[in-house]
C-alpha cells in the first residue's frame, strides 16, 4: 500500500552512494519475520541491493538513530523520513543533538504503516509472510494453504489512524509529493479520558499501567529520549530504577518520563509502537499536548528548528495550575 | 562520611517553652553521620558559639546543623562561627524550629516531634553538603552610564569625584538631556539652564569622565565587573577633536529649513548645527537627512567657511569596545505622542502644544526669545487652558494612554500658570484637573500660590473637546464643582502629556538582560529596599527609565545609583554567592533547554572534547554556567532533560534527601 | 500506645524570598497551623523539580503544596512563571491519572502574608486530611 | 468584486440620491453591489444593553443573508452600518448573545459572525483604493473645498467601528483627495448633529447642528459632504447655508456620472 | 424593586463597571446635550453606583443623552456612561406604560424632510 517503491529507494540509494554524496544509508533491513523490521546501516551497495527493506511494517522512527550513527562517521549519512519523522529531526536539531552535515535527508511519502497485531487479530497466529499486491496485503500463514488478503485500511496502526501530518517538515530532497497537515481525531481519546470520572480514569490506567513489565523499550526507542545519561540510569537522580524495585517505581517512571519529553514530543507514537504489553503511553503525551495547546496556544514540537516549547517559555497571563481544572470552556 | 554535630537552641523559652530541646538532641543522636548532639540557651550568644566551635575541635566535626530560629534570621552567623571553627560556612543547614514549629504550634509533643524530623531533614540534607567557595572574579574599574541628562550626568559626576573612571553615552549631539529644554524649575523657580549648564561643564571637564555623544550602545556581553559594551559613535561628518564650536558653519549652511527638535520643531535649524548655545560638547553636527552635500555631493559651504578644517563629509560610523565593571542605565523618557488624543485638536490647531513645547515657548533660549506667544500668529494669548492628566491615568485597557500617573504634570502646571500669571498678569489662565498631586516639599504651597497669590482658575473637571474655530480654541469642558459645562474661547492650550520611558530603552534592556515592567520601566531589584539596583546585577538605574521621576528625585536617585556603583567599583575582587548551578559535562545533552529559561543569560555552550571508553575522543556541545553572572534560582535545573545541571547547595539529592527525611 | 488519629503529611516547598519569608512571619504573629506541615527552603518555586513532589507522595507524603512569589514578584524575575506552567502540567496529569487533584496545589504567598500562609496550610491541611491516605499513586499498578 | 448590499429604509425613501449615486459609482468602479433579497430593517439603533435580543435579529438576518451568499456586506447608510457592524461583533465576543441569537434564528440557520462589513468607504478605501479611484476620476473637483463631516455613527465606538481614528478620522478626507477637491479639517467634524433627539427637543438639534456648520465655514469649506440622512436633514434644517450633500453624490459627480445615463 | 437590584441590575444590562470611574468629568466635559440634561453623564455613573436610581429614572435627562457615544470614546478608564444611561432609559421605558413616544406623537412631529431613520431610532428609544 506505500506508493513509493522498495525499488526506487534502493536506486536512490545506491546512486547517492555511488556520486559520492553520501557514504553510509540508513535503512530498514528485513528481521526473522517480514512484520520484524530491523534498522540497519549499509554502507556498500551490495548489502544493500540484498538486505534493504521497505514496506507496511517499517514505522520505526529513524532521527532517533541519528544522535549515535552520525557520531564517528567519515562523510554523510542518507536517512528516509517519513513525514512523521521529520518533526523529531527537527526537534534533534533545534537540540543540537546531531550535525546536519552529517546527514542527507530525503522525505519519502507514507500511507500509513500496518499494526502487526492487528493483522494476527485478523489472521490469526502463525504468520509467516505478508507480501503486498499493491492493494492488498497477502498473509500467510503456517496455519492456512492460500494467503489471506486484508484490507490495508483494517489494519492501520493507531498512530497511523490518528496521522498529524504528510507534510515534510525537513529534507534535503524529496521524492514522490509532499502532504499537508492533517485535522487529526488524535486528541479524542485523550478527551474521552478526561471526560470519565477520576476513579474511572484511575481504573484505567491502573488496568493500563498495571502491565508495564519495565522493559524501557518505549524509552529507547523514543526519538526525545537521547539524554547522554538517563535519569533513570543516574545513581544521583534520586529516581535512578535500573529493575523494578517495587511496584510503585514503574509509574513514576511513566509520569516523570511524559513529562521529561513534555514540550519535545513531537507525537510519533514510537512509544505506544514498541511497548511490549500494548500500553497506549502516547496517550500521557498527548495529554500533555492537548493541554499546552489549550493553555498556551498551539505548538507542535518539531515544526520548525529552534523554536522554544511551552515549557521554556511563559507569559504574564498564563492560568494558574488550579485553573487549568476549571476551564470548562475551553475544553468544551 | 560526615561527622555531624548537632546543636539545638533554646532561644530562650523561645523555642524551649513548646519544643523538648532535649529530648530534640536525643533524638537526632542516632541519625546517620550525627556524632555529637547537644542543646544550649542561646546558641546565636557568644558562649554558644564557643560551643560550637569546640565542639567541631574536639569531635572533628564536618558538618553541622543548626536547630533554631529561621536561617533567614542567623543563617550567616553560624556560617561565620563555622567558618571560625575552620569548617567551610557551607556545611552548616538550619533547622527552622522557632518560626515554623515552636511559635506556631503550642503543645510540647506535637512541637518536639516536628523539631526532630526538621532537624532528621537537616541532618539528611548535611550528609550530602559539599564545601563550597564562591567564585572570585575582578573588578573592571570603570564605569558606564547610558544617558546623558540630569541623572547620567549626577550619577557620572558622583563616581567620577570617587575616583573612577566614568563614561557617558548619550545619543543626541549634546548631553543636558530634557532639563535643558526646561525653563525654570518648580517649587523653586531657579533657571534650569542656570543650574544645569555648570554641571554639563563640570562633568565635561572632569579628568575621570569621557562623553560619547551622538553614539549608542550596541551590544552588552559579560557580568558584574566584567562587562563588555559594543559603542556604536555615529557619524557627525565633523572632527570633534578639532571643531571650535564657533558656529561659523551654522551662520552659513544654506539649508536652513529643518525642524529644530530642539525647540521641538516650533522653529527651524540649518543641516549643520549646535543643538544650543551651552551644548557639551560644543560642536557642530551634520544633519545627514537634510545636508545637501551629503545628498547631492553639491554644496561644501560648511567646509569651506570652517577654519579649522574640522569638516569631514567621508567620516564612518565608528564602533568602540570597552570593558566596564558596572553599567548605569539613565535614559530618561519622552512625552507621549498626541496622535490619538485629537478631541484635544493637537494636529489641528499650532496654539494647540504640548507642555514640553510650552517650556520651550517661555525660555529665553526658544523660538521666542522667551516671550509667549502663540505659534499660528505670534500674538499674546490672553486665555490660557492647561489640560492635566492627558494620556496619564488611564484604563489599563487603553490604546491610547498610561495606567500610571505621571508624576510631574501637576508641579509643573502650577509653575507654568504661575509664570504666565506673574509676567502677563492680563492674561486668565485655567486649570483642569482631575486631582492635584503635590506631594514633595514646598510642593503644596506651590500650588496653593498659584492659586491665592496668582489668581491661576483651578477647575476640577477635564477638558472633554476642543474645537479650533479662526483664531480661538473653542474650549468644553466640565467643571464638576460648580455642575456645569464650560465653553472657554481660549488663545492657547496645553496638554499635559503623560511620560514615558525612552523608546531605546526596550532594546538596551534586552542587551541588559534588565527587566522592566509592561510600561517599559526597568524595574528595581527590590521595590523599597534595591531602588537603584535593577535585578541583573552590576546595572544600576538613574531616574526616570525607572519611573516618572521630578528633578530632586531624580538627582538623589542618581547619587544612590553612583553610590552603589562606587561601592562595587572600590572592590578589588567581587566574591559571588556559591549556590550556583553547574552543569556536569558527561551527562549534558546540549540541548539548550536550561539557557531558554535562564533570566540572567548565564549559560553558554561550547564544543568539547571527551575520551570515550573505546579511546576514541568525541566533540560535544555541552553547557557551562557562568557562576558570576549565575544568580541561583534553579529555574535551569527543572529544564535540564537530563539532570545534568543541578544547583550548588539545593542540589536535586539534597532536596529529596530532605523529602525522605520528613516522610519517613 | 493509643492509636493516633489520622494526620495528614503534608509537604510544603517555599521560596526563600517569599514564601519561606511569610512562613517566618506567620511564626512571628503566633499563627497556628497544623504541625503535619513541614517546609522544605529552596531557593525559588522554581528550583522544584516534579521529581520531587512525585518523590515525596511516594514516600507517604498525603499532600504537596508549593509557595513562591507572586506573579511579577519573583526575586529572580520570572521563575514562577515557569513554575506556573510546570505545575499546571503536572498536576493535569496527575488529574488524568485520576490522582485527586485535592493533594495538589500551588499558592502565591508573599512574605507580608504570614496570615495567608497559615490560613492556606489549614485550609489545605483539612482538605488533605478530608481524603485520607494517599494510596492511589501507589495503586496505581496493583491492578485488583 | 461582489458584495451584498444593504440600502435601509431611508435610502429608498428620502435618501434616494445616497442609494442611486452609491449604486452607479460602484459600477463605474467595477463593483458588483448586490442588494439583498427581502431585506428588512436594520433595527435602527445598536441597542447597547446585552439583554435586548430581538430587536437586533433583523441585523443579524443581513448578515446571515451576505454570509449565505458568501460575499462581504456593504452598506452606505451611517445608521444601517453601525447597527450591523457592532450586531456582527457583539456575535463575535459575546458567547450568552451569540446564542440567545441562534435561538431565534432556529428557521434561517445559525449565524456565527464571520460575514465582513464595510461601510461603503471602507470599501473605497480597503477594496478599491483611492489611488485606483483618482484614476477612474473624469472630472476633478479641483478648487473645492469640501468639509467632511463624519458624525457620531460611523467612528464610535471606536473599537467597534474599527473604521478610522475616532478622533483624527481622515477616510473621507482621502476620499475627497483623491476626487482632486481640497478637504477642510474642522473639530466638530464628529460630533453629534443632535439625531433623533431632533423629535424630542428640536432645540439641541439647532444647537448642535449650528455649530458645526459655523465651525465648519470658519474653517473655509464652502459644502459639507456626509454619509448620514439623519447628520443631512439637521444640517440642512438648521441654518446650513451652504451645500450638504451625500458623499456619493460628490464621488458620482468627479466620477462622471452624476446625470442620468440612458441605460 | 429594590435599590440593590435595581443598581445590579442597570450594571449588568450595560455591561458598565462604575468603579473604574475616577471622577474626572471627561464625559460631561465633553458631552453635546449637557445643558438640555438635569443629571449628566458623570453623574449617571455616580449615582448608578450609589445604587440613587430613581431619580435618573424620573428624570427627562435619560431621553436627552444622543448616544453619541463622545463620553464613552473619550473616557480615560474605559466606563462608557452612555451604555449606562441606555440601560437605565430601557429600565424606565419598559416598565407599564411608560413608553415614552407613542405612534399617535408622530404626526405633529412630521415634516416633509424627516427620514425614516429618525423615525425608527426615536421609536427603539424611546419606546418599549
Amino acid at each position: 500500500m506505500q506508493k513509493i517503491t522498495k525499488e526506487q529507494l534502493t536506486e536512490k540509494a545506491v546512486s547517492l552512494l555511488r556520486d559520492g554524496t553520501v557514504t553510509h544509508v540508513l535503512g530498514w533491513s528485513a528481521g526473522e519475520f517480514d512484520y520484524d523490521i530491523t534498522p540497519a546501516v549499509f554502507s556498500d551497495e551490495a548489502s544493500l541491493r540484498k538486505s534493504f527493506v521497505w514496506n507496511d511494517f517499517c514505522g520505526a522512527n529513524f532521527s532517533k538513530y541519528l544522535v549515535s550513527k552520525t557520531r564517528g562517521i567519515e562523510g554523510k549519512l542518507l536517512v528516509f523520513l517519513k513525514p512523521c519523522d521529520t518533526y523529531s529531526f527537527n526537534q534533534l536539531l533545534t537540540e543540537h543533538r546531531f550535525d546536519r552535515e552529517k546527514v542527507y535527508a530525503i522525505g519519502i511519502p507514507c500511507e500509513g504503516m500496518a499494526d502487526i497485531d492487528k493483522v494476527k487479530a485478523i489472521c490469526g497466529d502463525g504468520i509467516s509472510s505478508v507480501n503486498c499486491d499493491g492493494e492488498k496485503l497477502l498473509v500467510q500463514s503456517i496455519y492456512e494453504d492460500a494467503p489471506i488478503s486484508v484490507s490495508p485500511s483494517d489494519v492501520l496502526a493507531e498512530r497511523c489512524v490518528n496521522c498529524k501530518s504528510k507534510k515534510h517538515v525537513a529534507y534535503d530532497e524529496l521524492m514522490g509529493e509532499d502532504g499537508d497537515v492533517l485535522d487529526s481525531a488524535r486528541f479524542d481519546e485523550v478527551s474521552r479520558i478526561e471526560a470519565m470520572s477520576p476513579d474511572e480514569r484511575f481504573l484505567f490506567w491502573q488496568n493500563e499501567l498495571s502491565r508495564c513489565i519495565r522493559c524501557n523499550a518505549c524509552r529507547d526507542a523514543c526519538p526525545a529520549c537521547t539524554c547522554e545519561v538517563c535519569v533513570f540510569n543516574n545513581p544521583r537522580s534520586g529516581v535512578e530504577n535500573k529493575s523494578p524495585a517495587n511496584n510503585f517505581e514503574e509509574q513514576m517512571f511513566h509520569i516523570i518520563r511524559a513529562f521529561h519529553v513534555a514540550g519535545r514530543c513531537t507525537d510519533c507514537g514510537e512509544c505506544s509502537r514498541v511497548c511490549p504489553q500494548n500500553i497506549p503511553l502516547h496517550l500521557l503525551n498527548r495529554k500533555f499536548i492537548k493541554e499546552m495547546n489549550e493553555c498556551y496556544g498551539e505548538y507542535q514540537a518539531g515544526e520548525t528548528v529552534g523554536s522554544k516549547s511551552p515549557l521554556t517559555d511563559y507569559t504574564l497571563e498564563d492560568l494558574e495550575p488550579g485553573e487549568v481544572f476549571d476551564r470548562g470552556d475551553i475544553n468544551a | 562520611m560526615q561527622r555531624i554535630g548537632v546543636f539545638v537552641c533554646w532561644c530562650g523559652s523561645n523555642i524551649a517553652g513548646t519544643v523538648d530541646v532535649a529530648a530534640v538532641a536525643d533524638a537526632l543522636k542516632n541519625e546517620p553521620g550525627v556524632v555529637f548532639s547537644t542543646d544550649y540557651q542561646y546558641m546565636c550568644s557568644q558562649a554558644g558559639q564557643d560551643l560550637i566551635v569546640s565542639s567541631v575541635k574536639e569531635y572533628s566535626l564536618t558538618g553541622l546543623v543548626i536547630c533554631s530560629c529561621s536561617p533567614r534570621m542567623h543563617e550567616v552567623t553560624f556560617r561565620k562561627t563555622a567558618a571560625a571553627a575552620g569548617l567551610n560556612p557551607y556545611m552548616v543547614e538550619i533547622a527552622n524550629i522557632r518560626e515554623q514549629c515552636s511559635w506556631v504550634h503550642k503543645e510540647m509533643p506535637i512541637g518536639t516531634e516536628k523539631a526532630i524530623i526538621l532537624g532528621k531533614a537537616a541532618v539528611a540534607k548535611v550528609n550530602l553538603n559539599a564545601p563550597l567557595t564562591p567564585g572570585e572574579s575582578p573588578v573592571t574599574k570603570r564605569a558606564l552610564v547610558i544617558g546623558g541628562g540630569i541623572a547620567g550626568i549626577q550619577t557620572a559626576l558622583d563616581i567620577a569625584d570617587a575616583g573612577f573612571p566614568v563614561d557617558i553615552v548619550e545619543k543626541k549631539p549634546t548631553i543636558g538631556g530634557k532639563m535643558a529644554q526646561l525653563d525654570k524649575t518648580f517649587p523653586t523657580l531657579d533657571c534650569a539652564a542656570c543650574i544645569l549648564t555648570p554641571k554639563m561643564v563640570d562633568v565635561a571637564q572632569h579628568e575621570n569622565v569621557r562623553i560619547f555623544s551622538y553614539s549608542e550602545v550596541t551590544d552588552v556581553k559579560g557580568f558584574i565587573g566584567n562587562f563588555d559594551v559594543t559603542i556604536k559613535k555615529n557619524a557627525r561628518y565633523v572632527n570633534e577633536d578639532i571643531c571650535t564650536g564657533c558656529g561659523d558653519c551654522v551662520t552659513k549652511c544654506p539649508q536652513k529649513k529643518v525642524p529644530n527638535e530642539f525647540n521641538l520643531g516650533m522653529d527651524n535649524r540649518s543641516a549643520i548645527y549646535i543643538p544650543f548655545a551651552q551644548a557639551v560638547p560644543k560642536v557642530a553636527t551634520i544633519d545627514p537627512a537634510h545636508c545637501t552635500m551629503l545628498k547631492t555631493g553639491k554644496c561644501g559651504v560648511c567646509s569651506k567657511v570652517c577654519k579649522a578644517k574640522a569638516i569631514d563629509y567621508t567620516q564612518k560610523d565608528e564602533y568602540i569596545t570597552e570593558k566596564y565593571g558596572a553599567i548605569v542605565v539613565a535614559t530618561g523618557f519622552d512625552p507621549i505622542s498626541m496622535d490619538k488624543f485629537d478631541e484635544f485638536a493637537y494636529s489641528q490647531s499650532p496654539d494647540v502644544i504640548t507642555s514640553l513645547e510650552f517650556e520651550r515657548l517661555t525660555n529665553a533660549a526658544g523660538p521666542t526669545a522667551g516671550k509667549l506667544l502663540r505659534p499660528s500668529d505670534g500674538e499674546h494669548p490672553q486665555k490660557i487652558v492647561f489640560v492635566q492628566c492627558v494620556g496619564s491615568r488611564c484604563d489599563s485597557c487603553s490604546e491610547k494612554g498610561k495606567e500610571y500617573c505621571s508624576k510631574i504634570c501637576c508641579m509643573y502646571t502650577a509653575k507654568h500658570a504661575m509664570l504666565t500669571r506673574d509676567k502677563y498678569p492680563d492674561t486668565e489662565v485655567y486649570v483642569f484637573y482631575i486631582d492635584v498631586r503635590t506631594p514633595g516639599k514646598n510642593f503644596d504651597e506651590f500650588y496653593r500660590r498659584a492659586v491665592e497669590e496668582y489668581g491661576v482658575h483651578y477647575i476640577k473637571g477635564m477638558v472633554g473637546k476642543v474645537t479650533p474655530e479662526g483664531k480661538k480654541l473653542m474650549v468644553r469642558a466640565s467643571d464638576l464643582l460648580d455642575g456645569k459645562q464650560l465653553n472657554i474661547d481660549a488663545d492657547l492650550v496645553v496638554l499635559a502629556a503623560a511620560i514615558e520611558p525612552d523608546k531605546s530603552a526596550r532594546s538596551l534592556a534586552t542587551m541588559l538582560t534588565a527587566s522592566m515592567d509592561t510600561n517599559d520601566f526597568f524595574t528595581e531589584a527590590h521595590p523599597k529596599l534595591r531602588p537603584v539596583e535593577s535585578p541583573t546585577a552590576g546595572v544600576f538605574l538613574s531616574g526616570t527609565c525607572q519611573g516618572p521621576k521630578d528633578i530632586p528625585e531624580t538627582v538623589s536617585q542618581a547619587g544612590a545609583a553612583a553610590a552603589k556603583v562606587i561601592g562595587l567599583l572600590a572592590k578589588d575582587k567581587l566574591k559571588g554567592n556559591p549556590c550556583v548551578a553547574s552543569s556536569d559535562e558527561l551527562m549534558c545533552n546540549g540541548c539548550s533547554s536550561c539557557e531558554k529559561v535562564c533570566p540572567y543569560g548565564a549559560i553558554t555552550y561550547e564544543d568539547k572534547e571527551f575520551r570515550m571508553p573505546d579511546r576514541t575522543t568525541r566533540i560535544r556541545r555541552v553547557a557551562s554556567v557562568n557562576p558570576a553572572v549565575c544568580q541561583g534560582c534553579g529555574c535551569c535545573t527543572v529544564a535540564c532533560p537530563s539532570g545534568a545541571m543541578d544547583l550548588r547547595g539545593f542540589m536535586n539529592e539534597q532536596i529529596m534527601a530532605e523529602v525522605d527525611a520528613i516522610c519517613k | 500506645m493509643q492509636v493516633k488519629e489520622y494526620k495528614p503529611l503534608i509537604v510544603a516547598f517555599c521560596c526563600n524570598w517569599c514564601s519561606y519569608a511569610g512562613a517566618d512571619l506567620a511564626g512571628n504573629n503566633r499563627l497556628n497551623y497544623p504541625a503535619e506541615v513541614k517546609i522544605i527552603r529552596v531557593p525559588c518555586s522554581c528550583r522544584v523539580n516534579p521529581m520531587f513532589i512525585l518523590r515525596a507522595f511516594q514516600r507517604g507524603a498525603d499532600g504537596v503544596i508549593l509557595c513562591g512569589c507572586h506573579p511579577g514578584d519573583c526575586h529572580y524575575t520570572s521563575g514562577n512563571y515557569f513554575t506556573r506552567r510546570r505545575m499546571a502540567m503536572l498536576f493535569s496529569m496527575l488529574d488524568f491519572l485520576g490522582i485527586e487533584r485535592e493533594r495538589t496545589r500551588v499558592e502565591w504567598v508573599s512574605a507580608a502574608e504570614g496570615a495567608k500562609f497559615a490560613a492556606t496550610m489549614t485550609e489545605f491541611a483539612e482538605q488533605v486530611a478530608a481524603l485520607g491516605e494517599n494510596k492511589r499513586l501507589e495503586d496505581l499498578r496493583c491492578k485488583k | 468584486m461582489k458584495f451584498s448590499y444593504f440600502p435601509g429604509c431611508t435610502l429608498k425613501n428620502k435618501a434616494k440620491d445616497l442609494d442611486r449615486y452609491a449604486l452607479r459609482c460602484a459600477e463605474a468602479l467595477g463593483v458588483t453591489l448586490e442588494e439583498i433579497e427581502n431585506w428588512q430593517c436594520c433595527g435602527g439603533v445598536f441597542t447597547t444593553a446585552k439583554d435586548e435580543i430581538a430587536t437586533k435579529l433583523s441585523s443579524v438576518r443581513i448578515l446571515k443573508a451576505a454570509k449565505d451568499k458568501e460575499q462581504p456586506l456593504v452598506t452606505v447608510c451611517s445608521a444601517c452600518h453601525n447597527v450591523v457592524k457592532q450586531t456582527n461583533h457583539a456575535i463575535l465576543t459575546d458567547k450568552e448573545f451569540s446564542d440567545k441569537v441562534n435561538r431565534y434564528m432556529a428557521d434561517d440557520g445559525r449565524y456565527d459572525g464571520s460575514t465582513e462589513v464595510y461601510h461603503y468607504l471602507e470599501m473605497l478605501r480597503d477594496l478599491v483604493g483611492f489611488d485606483a479611484l483618482r484614476e477612474k476620476v473624469k472630472s476633478p473637483l479641483s478648487g473645492k473645498k469640501i468639509a467632511a463631516y463624519y458624525g457620531c455613527l460611523l467612528l464610535r465606538p471606536g473599537s467597534v467601528m474599527k473604521m478610522d481614528d475616532p478622533e483624527n478620522p481622515s477616510i473621507m478626507e482621502d476620499m475627497i483627495r483623491a476626487i482632486g477637491a481640497e478637504p477642510v479639517i474642522f473639530a466638530n467634524r464628529n460630533e453629534c448633529c443632535g439625531g433623533y433627539v431632533v423629535m424630542e427637543s428640536p432645540s439641541l438639534a439647532e444647537k448642535k447642528s449650528g455649530d458645526i456648520v459655523r465651525n465648519a465655514k470658519v474653517q473655509g469649506a464652502d459644502m459639507i459632504v456626509t454619509a448620514c440622512p439623519l447628520c443631512r436633514y439637521n444640517l440642512m434644517k438648521n441654518g446650513a447655508d451652504i451645500p450638504v450633500i451625500y458623499f456619493t453624490e460628490l464621488l458620482a459627480e468627479a466620477l462622471g456620472v452624476k446625470e442620468d445615463t440612458n441605460e | 424593586m429594590n435599590k440593590k437590584y435595581l443598581r445590579d441590575d442597570i450594571i449588568r444590562m450595560s455591561g458598565v463597571n462604575p468603579k473604574k470611574c475616577m471622577r474626572c468629568g471627561k464625559c460631561s466635559g465633553t458631552c453635546p446635550a449637557y445643558d438640555e440634561m438635569e443629571y449628566h453623564p458623570h453623574q449617571f455613573v455616580s449615582m448608578v453606583e450609589n445604587g440613587d436610581i430613581e431619580p435618573l429614572l424620573s428624570s427627562d435627562s435619560l431621553y436627552r443623552c444622543l448616544t453619541c457615544f463622545a463620553c464613552a470614546e473619550r473616557c480615560p478608564r474605559g466606563v462608557e456612561p452612555a451604555k449606562l444611561i441606555e440601560a437605565v432609559r430601557l429600565t424606565a421605558i419598559r416598565r407599564q406604560g411608560a413608553n415614552r413616544l407613542t405612534p399617535s406623537d408622530i404626526p405633529a412631529m412630521l415634516d416633509e424632510d424627516i427620514p425614516q431613520q429618525a423615525l425608527v431610532s426615536a421609536f427603539r428609544k424611546y419606546t418599549k
